[in-house]
């Protein structure tokens, strides 16, 4: 249990010390895509639902805060909520009709109906098109503490992430999380215990989609615009290759696939060039093939086959 | 009196593109009793529980439940209000402990399902709950196990005590001892027949050793409408029921 | 020729991790009725899906008809003449009733004819254009039943056959099992339902914990009651 | 040209990063070719000049994305001291990678993108936009062919702020030459199938139908236009095309296109020259945007030279003093907007017959001066520019 | 001259070709995709690539083999197959254990593989394919001028659609497969190979797209990236009609072609998303879709 307890806190020490000696836009930009990651995997490895358009909810976020912050000149934190509160309400909208089919079909609706939302960006005006939304200023916090300072942005970037993540592990393990779990498990069974499962589902969709939103309002916020490829169903796919790659249904599986993948894209751009699509294609293929538990999971079960070996040998 | 009757029915019908298997059932079930619904193969037993717990819409007819009409009902509203059915398949949630299994039914009376803000462990005074149920089927000694790893019949009880965490005034089963050993299904009757002193049940059987054992009433359907009605001693001697269902075999 | 048919000799089954049958023994002659009992979860079904290939991993021997199939894939041995009745019947839900009698191919010669086997269940008769998985519980399992006897299939792998059918329909059923064994059938007959299968079986053997525990031949059920009260409960 | 002692340099060296999208729908028309060409220029540059300063050049793919651009360019700012950036096709990028420069006191010489934001509403005291804008592209043939008597309009545009600007700057062109706009279809970003627009276009009867798209969809509307039998009758006038489609799309397809172009390597002598070689080492010859980074580095390092130093206001205010006159710009001027103005070429797709030898596709139509291609000053929407 | 909303008859008949002719890939696309489906119980996302690949290798047998069209439209699609084959073997087979969500994962990754390999080793802009000789001109149909190629397409697409359904659904081999579709190993336990039958469904569905592709290579741009967009489409599509029936998702394939185009004309801001329109209001009246059933 303590145990438990000092590895959060180191991490959480880690968290605080990074930007001394890692650049600080880059751990915002992961921290940002962890966030995403993981309200992803509350809907795919805890409710079962595999979402194909989450990005859609990400960009709205960001257009909508950005939107915010830069035309009608809220403060800073309104616009955030601004941006979050849009991408839940999204999340109603498209969750309403998505959770009407499950499996694979779900995930055809949701890529699909993203994909629209999508178009509806690409047309409208408030978007700027092609060129995105730029040149969102980042204000101040609380109207004092000056935000164009990495520094600062990067500790309330944090501050954001730790607060979004409790909030995930809370609802993972409350007595809502244990009704996803048994919906997970057998959801005719839950039916007919009386569980209407179409609300508890909606509920799961729609958190999920406001945190994706608070990571993409985030988002916005550290790079201070917001463009298509926000919404762009290769970042849906993207944020399932995280999750997926990390280890889905673990708590920590998003933040490490999110870190590889984001650090990875980061450094192959100027290696690799064009073949950049064609390597995250081939770690696609080979978590399904090889490790479908993730990073996290395996060690996991690693850890687990050699504290039985302990104990039994 | 009205309250003699749990469920009524009044002639129900289903039609499946033309084809009646539901053909105007009136059925009448009494309170605290132990109902058997026979028949042959296709006689419309199956859909006629369908209907009750409104897997299936009726073409025509109402259910009255409790003297309410229940007909238009949602399936998960038909639940809280007190009719709960079993599977034919097990139906359990194989990756939860058994304690758990009982609890996501009892959680539902708690109302804090969606506080998804909220420790889990708010859960911990149902526990108690839990054993008592689990005492009363018999599977105390395997709270902590997982659900999958139960064998076949333990697997039923723990079905039947999740299907009680929900205080049913009314349970159907629809063959609740297809499948099973002897031994499995002196235990399940015998368990039934436990269950069934503070409740109504209703239930789909073939084991004439079941229905004979432990059924007050028996309404026996045949091509989608009631052929006959009544105790064990009478349906059995009952010729029509004889030619089209029991046979020459008698169980004594 | 030989009589024997079927010969399974230290039979090892698993479904993934777990181990299920621990050497299984048991031989069946030709035009024999050979009845499998045991508890819930002893291992017949498993004994049956073995003989196919449908468990997981599995060794030993299984000798069909003089060939050895353990190393054959599943649609190899069935052309052997293997048909099979599975407990969860299998019924096709994308195919009518009758294109599911129609489904199984042709594996031996001498199979029914479709007239043939809705005379023997006119129920499946007058329910021949609904899909396969909209017949009641009990039509279902005549289906599955009247499926195999077209293939031309000569050992018959029947698992439960007799659950969930109304007690009428069980009569018949014994009824035409005894007419398959004049046709000279080989029938594996796995059984939870003592009183129907005692008198069809020329032998029985009792299966417990994935081995054979007992073998009871048809003229011994008497003499040996309470071996069977031990192992059954009847 | 006088060599200073010694310049003045933050970190010992020039550093000039490539940024461009070395894999998506764009890296045809830079890509690979913009790092050849900024690869050349400083090695002619070095060969040239003999500069007593070291020159590096490093380069990355931004895969169209904003944030992978401008976190590239962030962090070529911070930690690799890059002193300029170049190419940045992609618009959306542009603007972002604009931003990240001015805030690290950089300079930009954007070589790839289209939108005329980048000197207007969003110009920065470090931004140049180099090769061609929409403005260019959409007046050159708005003016010319309405006087070459093609006086009625019919405008097929990408239904996107992009396609609305393009379809807009042209009209009023056309309008202001005496010509009718008979109407226009939007059409989805991407759309494969053009049919149906076509089939709208040709029913106006509009003498011209002006495709305000790009990329795949220009191509594909052509081939569309081609099979429909609409070039017939009516003329098509593509409003971004260049080299790359019409070598895409082969000369039978296209021939009798009009379109502006910044650069045609079979212009003169000059051209030919540096084409070649660029040929000789690409397989492919130059677009615009490719010739245009070569020039935009040679224009930079010149400029280092002459202000002694890669600080980047000193750079920007020689950046706007000296002349480019290369074999890319004639007459070409950097000005107070950012804009650098040189002269463009109003082409027209030659026949199948008329192409000596591969990659012969051009008739030059009219050279459009500098100051009449480009959006005046007097119309700039650049908070920079003092009116 | 007769006109509906404004627009004059005739060249509403014009958009109707049209939108049949666009129609025509969806349904071709979206029975393979249904046909897969059917027996892997996998969605193929790397359909598009498939699709992309039968245009691609017709522009390269015509480039380095001089394969003309109508070679190519045997042999691309006999490639793809080939590899859609070769795919199923190496990978796909190990996921049938699993949920469905990992076959559709693995075919996400491959769509990315095979679309980068190609942008890269292509670039994006797209190859030329001229339409062959005999196909080329048109039909003057008095109210349109039809390409003879388009009418080329939709023949061509209905004929295959109709062979398909006709196999699947009337013939004997079809029955083998819908039963091996629901229960393979029981299937498997009549004596079926159905692990040659699954290969070869993935192949045919695999050529299906490579076909199509084909078929698109000449009228449109051969690109790298024509396939991915075009695969979310369809996957409304298949979503719209339901996988309840091969004759559903021709039928739907067809159908939305034809709206589609109707909104070309009407309405053009709305064609990119009337198909993502349709699908949500299909789902609030029938969540199983048109020919789906429900479950
Ligand atoms: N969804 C359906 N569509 C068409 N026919 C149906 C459907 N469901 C059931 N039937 C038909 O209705 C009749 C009654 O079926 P039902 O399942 O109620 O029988 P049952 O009494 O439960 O029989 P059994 O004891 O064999 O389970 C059968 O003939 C069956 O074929
Ligand atoms: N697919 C499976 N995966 C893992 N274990 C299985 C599987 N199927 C069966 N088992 C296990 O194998 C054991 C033997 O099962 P089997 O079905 O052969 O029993 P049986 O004797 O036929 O009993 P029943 O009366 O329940 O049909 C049981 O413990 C069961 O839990
Ligand atoms: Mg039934
Ligand atoms: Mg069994």
């Amino acid at each position: 249990m303590s145990r438990k307890a000092l590895a959060y806190a180191a991490l959480l020490a880690f968290g605080l010390a990074a930007p001394l000696f890692i650049y600080p836009v880059l751990v915002m930009k992961i921290l940002c895509f962890a966030l995403f990651a993981c309200a992803f995997n509350l809907l795919l490895g805890y409710t079962g639902l595999l979402s194909f358009g989450h990005a859609a909810f990400f960009g709205t976020a960001a257009y909508v805060a950005g939107h915010a912050l830069k035309e009608w000149g809220l403060p800073t934190e309104l616009g955030l909520l601004a941006g979050t509160a849009a991408a839940g309400l999204l999340g109603w909208a498209v969750g309403s009709l998505a959770i009407r089919r499950t499996g694979i079909y779900f995930a055809m609706v949701t890529l699909a109906l993203a994909q629209m939302v999508y178009f509806i960006f690409l047309q409208a005006s408030f978007t700027g098109g092609e060129d995105g939304l730029q040149g969102v200023p980042r204000g101040t916090l609380l109207g004092f503490v000056d935000l164009s300072d990495d520094l600062n942005l990067y500790y309330f970037v944090l501050a954001i992430f730790v607060f979004a993540f409790w909030l995930i592990y809370r609802t993972i393990h409350s007595p809502f999380g244990q009704i996803l779990k048994a919906i997970r498990e057998n959801e005719p069974r839950a039916i007919s215990l009386g569980y209407d499962v179409a609300k508890y589902k909606l509920l799961a969709f729609v958190l999920s989609a406001t945190l994706a939103g608070l990571a993409g309002a985030t988002k916005m916020l550290v790079f201070k615009f917001a463009t298509l490829t926000d919404a762009h169903w290769h970042l849906s796919g993207e944020v399932v290759l995280m999750t997926i790659l990390g280890g889905m249904g673990t708590v920590f599986g998003p933040v490490v696939g999110s870190s590889v993948i984001v650090t990875l894209q980061n450094e192959l751009a100027d290696k690799v060039g064009s073949l950049v699509t064609v390597i995250m294609g081939c770690i696609f293929v080979i978590c399904v093939l090889a490790f479908r538990r993730g990073i996290v999971g395996e060690v996991a079960a690693l850890y687990q086959r050699v504290v039985g070996k302990r104990a039994r040998g | 009196m009205i309250d003699d009757y749990i469920l009524e029915t009044d002639n129900l019908v289903k039609e499946f593109k033309g084809f009646v298997a539901v053909g105007g059932v009136s059925l009448k079930v009494r309170r605290g009793s132990i109902h058997a619904l026979i028949g042959p193969n296709g006689a419309g037993k199956t859909t006629c529980f369908n209907l009750l717990t409104k897997f299936l819409v009726p073409t025509r007819g109402t259910i009255r439940y409790q003297g309410i009409d229940i007909t238009r009902d949602q399936p998960a509203q038909i639940a809280r209000r007190g009719i709960v059915r079993s599977f034919q398949i097990s139906a359990v949630f194989p990756h939860l402990t058994v304690q758990e299994n009982v609890r996501i039914a009892l959680q539902r009376k708690l109302g804090n399902s969606f506080h998804f803000w909220r420790s889990d462990r708010t859960l911990a005074r149902l526990d108690g709950r839990a054993h008592e149920l689990l005492a009363e089927v018999g599977l105390e000694a395997y709270a902590q196990m997982v659900a999958v790893e139960l064998p076949y019949g333990r697997k039923r009880a723990l079905e039947i005590a999740t299907t009680l965490a929900l205080e049913p005034e009314l349970m159907l089963l629809d063959e609740p001892t297809q499948g099973m050993g002897h031994e499995d299904v002196d235990r399940v009757m015998q368990l039934i027949k436990k269950v069934a002193a503070k409740r109504t049940i209703l239930m789909v059987e073939h084991n004439m050793k079941v229905v004979a054992g432990i059924s007050d009433t028996i309404t026996v359907l045949a091509r989608g409408s009631v052929l006959a009605e009544g105790p064990y001693a009478e349906i059995s001697a009952h010729p029509k029921v004889i030619e089209a269902y029991m046979g020459t075999e008698h169980v004594d | 020729m030989s009589t024997e048919y079927l010969r399974i000799s230290d039979l090892h089954a698993f479904y993934g991790e777990s181990h299920i049958l621990h050497g299984m023994d048991l031989v069946v002659n030709r035009g024999e009725c050979v009845s499998l009992l045991g508890r819930n979860g002893a291992g017949r079904t498993t004994t049956l899906r073995a003989i196919l290939g449908l468990t997981g991993r599995r060794s030993g021997s299984i000798m069909v008809n003089g060939r050895e199939t353990i190393a054959m894939s599943t649609h190899r041995i069935a052309q052997l003449g293997v048909g099979y009745c599975p407990e969860e019947r299998g019924i096709y839900a994308s195919l009518s009733c009758e294109e599911n009698l129609l489904m199984p191919p042709q594996v031996g010669s001498g199979g029914m004819h479709l007239d043939e086997l809705y005379r023997m269940f006119p129920n499946l008769y007058e329910r021949r254009h609904s899909q396969g998985t909209r017949l009641s519980g009990g039509e279902q399992q005549m289906l599955a039943m009247a499926r195999i006897l077209r293939s031309g299939a000569r050992l018959l792998l029947l698992d439960e056959i007799s659950e969930g059918l109304a007690p009428v329909i069980v009569q018949t059923l014994g009824q035409i099992i005894r007419a398959l064994k004049e046709q000279g059938y080989t029938i594996v007959l796995v059984e939870q339902n003592f009183r129907f299968a005692a008198p069809l079986a020329d032998r029985m053997y009792i299966v417990e914990h994935g081995q054979i525990a007992e073998e009871i031949a048809q003229g011994e059920i008497e003499t040996k009651k309470e071996l069977l009260q031990k192992y059954l409960g009847v | 040209q006088a060599k200073p002692a010694a310049l003045k340099l933050s970190d010992g060296m020039v550093k000039i990063g490539v940024l461009t999208d070395m894999s998506g729908v764009y890296s045809d028309l830079g890509g690979q070719g913009s790092v050849t060409a900024a690869q050349m220029a400083i090695e002619d540059y070095k060969a040239q000049y003999k500069p007593n300063f070291k020159i590096e050049m490093v380069y990355a793919d931004h895969q169209n994305k904003a944030d992978v651009g401008s976190n590239k360019a962030r962090e070529w700012f911070d930690t690799q001291g890059v002193d300029m950036i170049t190419d940045v096709l992609n618009s959306g990028v542009a603007l972002a990678v604009a931003k990240v420069t001015q805030e690290k006191k950089r300079i930009m010489i954007n070589t790839g993108a289209a939108s005329t934001r980048l000197t207007n509403e969003d110009c920065t005291p470090n931004t140049v936009h180099y090769v061609y804008d929409t403005y260019a592209l959409a007046n050159g043939p708005g003016k010319a062919v309405t006087k070459a008597g093609g006086d009625t309009w019919f405008f097929l545009t990408a239904d996107y702020a992009f396609g609305a600007s393009l379809e807009k700057d042209t009209s009023d062109a056309v309008k202001a030459s005496g010509g009718k706009v008979l109407g226009s279809v939007k059409h989805p970003l991407n759309a494969s199938d053009f049919s149906s627009f076509l089939l709208q276009a040709q029913a106006s009867k509009a003498k011209v139908v002006g495709l305000a798209n790009a990329g795949g969809d220009t191509v594909n509307s052509i081939k569309a236009a081609n099979e429909f039998g609409l070039t017939k009758n009516q003329r098509l006038v593509g409003l971004l095309t260049t080299i790359v489609d019409i070598h895409a799309l082969g000369l039978p397809t296209t021939q009798g296109m009009m379109f502006t172009e910044g650069y045609y390597w079979n212009l003169n002598d000059d051209t030919r020259a540096w084409s070649r070689r660029f040929f000789a080492k690409q397989k492919k010859m130059p677009s615009m945007l490719q010739a245009g980074t070569y020039s935009a580095v040679t224009t930079y390092l010149k400029a280092v030279a002459a202000a002694g130093t890669d600080e980047s206001a000193a750079v920007m205010k020689k950046l706007k003093e000296l002349p480019i006159n290369d074999f890319f710009a004639k007459n070409g001027k950097i000005r107070e907007d950012g804009r650098m103005v040189h002269d463009m070429y109003l082409v027209e797709v030659k026949k199948p017959a008329e192409s000596k030898e591969p990659w012969d596709y051009y008739n030059i139509k009219a050279v459009i001066p500098g100051n009449e291609a480009y959006q005046p000053m007097s119309l700039s929407r650049c908070p920079l520019v003092k009116k | 001259m007769t006109e509906i909303f404004g627009v004059p008859i005739q060249a509403l008949m014009g958009q109707l070709m049209l939108g049949l002719v666009s129609g025509s890939f969806y349904a071709m696309l979206s029975l393979g995709l249904a046909v897969i489906f059917g027996m892997l119980n996998i969605i193929n996302f790397a359909h598009g690539a498939l699709y992309m690949m039968g245009a691609f290798l017709a522009w390269m047998g015509l480039e380095y083999f001089a394969l003309g069209y109508w070679q190519a439209l045997l042999l691309a699609p006999l490639a793809v197959g080939l590899f859609g084959i070769v795919i199923e073997r190496s990978m796909l087979q190990w996921l049938y254990k699993l949920d469905h969500l990992y076959g559709l994962l693995l075919t996400f990754g491959l769509a990315l593989v095979i679309e980068g390999l190609f942008t890269n080793g292509y670039g994006v802009s797209g190859q030329p394919y001229s339409i062959p000789e005999e196909l080329s001109g048109a039909f003057n149909l008095g109210f349109m001028f039809l390409p003879k190629y388009r009418a080329w397409v939709i023949v061509a697409s209905l004929a295959v659609c109709f062979c398909t359904w006709f196999v699947i659904e009337k013939t004997r081999l079809g029955a083998y497969l819908r039963a091996a579709t629901e229960n393979p190993k029981l299937t498997q336990a009549f004596g079926i190979n159905v692990p040659l039958m699954v290969m070869l469904t993935y192949g045919f569905g695999a050529a299906l797209a490579g076909f199509a592709g084909v078929l698109a290579a000449p009228a449109i741009q051969v690109s790298p990236l024509m396939g991915s967009n075009l695969i979310i489409v369809v996957f409304a599509v298949v979503v719209i009609g339901g996988m309840g029936s091969i004759l559903g998702s021709i039928l739907t394939g067809l159908g939305l072609g034809v709206i589609e185009g109707l909104t070309k004309v009407f309405y053009p801001e709305a064609s990119a998303t009337v198909v993502f329109v349709i699908m949500a209001i299909v789902l609030m009246i029938r969540p199983a879709g048109l020919f789906g059933k429900e479950r």
